[in-house]
């Protein structure tokens, strides 16, 4: 059965490349894509995705906010951050809202791999993200 | 007393206006750099595999070129937009005279300036000139439906003075302070900057006569 | 009427750091982007056809990688020596906490707060608050030879109050005129970033006692 995604980023850029890193990972994904905070909220209410991977910086809400936003009505979403950021107060302040993991946009070649990991329940941090906390 | 406390929030004002305007501009440019173009340059950096993957190579390699180009293209535009490079490389009449001849539809700009000693004028002088003229401009095409806008410099007993004029429908100069406190800071941000260049400004406005400006700046 | 030129000269000085200050941060600004992070782009550019033309594909495509990377991670630095993004996205304790915590050896750094209203703060009171503290744990590094620094914020009648303080060997401030005309502003800026916010602020130090900063903000 096909794993249901949902991808947020502002720049549809970023989503092709993401898209294109995780085709090249073999499993076989159903991706919906949102470019902003509200609309992932509102994609997510529709879709129920299995695992959601979350840019941080859009207009309007953040990523983080939109993440909290859809914890706090949905307790057990795997949400992914997606940032640019590698800054210790980013990364310990998603971990509070309660997601699952944190990429690097840098290191978006770990994609795949962090989706595997939180569906099997644990958590993901991209290489230098581990290395910093 | 009434009268007192207005001028202290007049005074309140000027400051915010410098010390936030300027903050926020900051803000603006910080997120140009961090999320146009630093996603440009991730999402380069994510599709790169797929973009050369494919079996044209030389199409891959122009694909990619045309993306890193953009890249380029959008660094040359944010820091132009901050401070253009030209202020720092052309002297002040070349600067001022590029500014003037900036094409606008249905305003006429004219230039005219005689010899200027360009090794006299600081690059601060040179910067917060440009900023002055640059505002006029904008006001001028804002504010004062013109046919016609004059800037003209010259040089005597060691100071550059400068008149800058249009033939719009002018405005009621007493209204000026209540402009400042509902928020429009061009005019006193021209008066500060001749200010901090030791200079003197005059403006001169009535409603229906356009608007005239002239400044005087000495060499340092 | 000695004093009342001084007077004058200062009030001088102090626009001009302001204006001219910020002109300069923007001149470098610009150069950055421009110069710096323009020049990586162009090289990459300029290196592309012969780094993708070697026979091992796996390598070109690593080598063009950590290029692009080196380009975004100067990004991330240019912008957030601007302003950082965090000021956006964090309320004020973290936001002071992560300034407080930005290690520096040989200073010890503390942070308490009680709970704040971060709904009531509006981003502009933000970004001064945090350029405040900015500039007084940059003077105390730079000035105090102290070994304790101290930031305080607490919130009481609709005002948020902080305190900072180091145990330096302080700054008899007498001096603080002096030091205003030739050059230095940090201080006056954060008079400046206070008055703004319709705040109040108190400065004490003596020699030999330490650097005491209190300052308060109402709610707007
Ligand atoms: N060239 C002009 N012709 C007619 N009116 C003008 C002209 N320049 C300025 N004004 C008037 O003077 C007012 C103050 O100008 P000022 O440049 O200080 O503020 P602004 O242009 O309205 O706003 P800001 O410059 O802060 O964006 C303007 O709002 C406008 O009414
Ligand atoms: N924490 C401190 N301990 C001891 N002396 C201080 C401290 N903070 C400031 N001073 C003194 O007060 C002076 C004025 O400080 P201010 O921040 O205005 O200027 P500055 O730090 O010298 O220069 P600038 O901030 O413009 O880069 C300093 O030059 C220093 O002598
Ligand atoms: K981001
Ligand atoms: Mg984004
Ligand atoms: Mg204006
Ligand atoms: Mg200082």
């Amino acid at each position: 059965m096909s794993i249901k995604l949902l991808l947020v980023d502002d720049h549809s850029l970023i989503r092709t490349g993401i898209k294109s890193i995780l085709k090249e990972n073999g499993s076989d994904f159903k991706i919906a894509e949102a470019n902003s905070g509200e609309e992932a909220v509102s994609k997510f209410n529709d879709q129920n995705p299995d695992v959601t991977i979350m840019d941080i910086s859009m207009e309007g809400i953040n990523g983080m906010e939109a993440a909290s936003e859809i914890l706090g009505k949905n307790e057990k979403a795997l949400i992914i951050i997606l940032s640019m950021y590698l800054d210790r107060d980013y990364i310990l302040k998603s971990m509070e809202i309660g997601v699952k993991g944190y990429v690097l946009k840098n290191e978006g070649n770990e994609i795949g791999e962090a989706v595997r990991k939180v569906l099997e329940g644990g958590e993901y941090f991209s290489s230098s993200v581990k290395e910093i906390m | 007393i009434e009268d007192r406390r207005r001028k202290e929030e007049i005074e309140r004002k000027r400051l915010t206006y410098v010390i936030e305007g300027q903050e926020m501009e900051k803000h603006r440019i910080a997120r140009e750099i961090h999320d146009g173009l630093g996603q440009m340059l991730n999402a380069i950096k994510l599709n790169l595999k797929y973009i050369l993957e494919g079996e044209d190579k030389e199409k891959s390699i122009e694909t990619l070129n045309s993306l890193i180009e953009e890249a380029i293209q959008e660094t040359g535009r944010i820091s132009n937009n901050i401070l253009p490079s030209k202020v720092k490389d052309f002297d002040l009449a070349s600067l001022l005279n590029g500014l003037v001849n900036s094409r606008i539809d249905s305003l006429n700009m004219h230039f005219e300036s005689t010899e200027v000693d360009n090794n006299k004028i600081t690059i601060h002088q040179k910067i917060n000139i440009y900023r002055i003229v640059q505002e006029a401009i904008s006001n001028t095409i804002k504010h004062s439906e013109a046919e016609n806008f004059y800037v003209q410099m010259h040089e005597n007993n060691d100071h550059i003075t400068i008149t800058i004029e249009d033939d719009g429908k002018g405005f009621d100069l007493k209204k000026l302070d209540d402009k400042l406190l509902s928020g429009h800071n061009g005019l006193q941000n021209m008066r500060d900057r001749v200010n901090i260049m030791k200079g003197t400004m005059e403006i001169e406005s009535k409603a229906g006569e356009g608007m005239n400006i002239l400044f005087s700046i000495p060499y340092e």
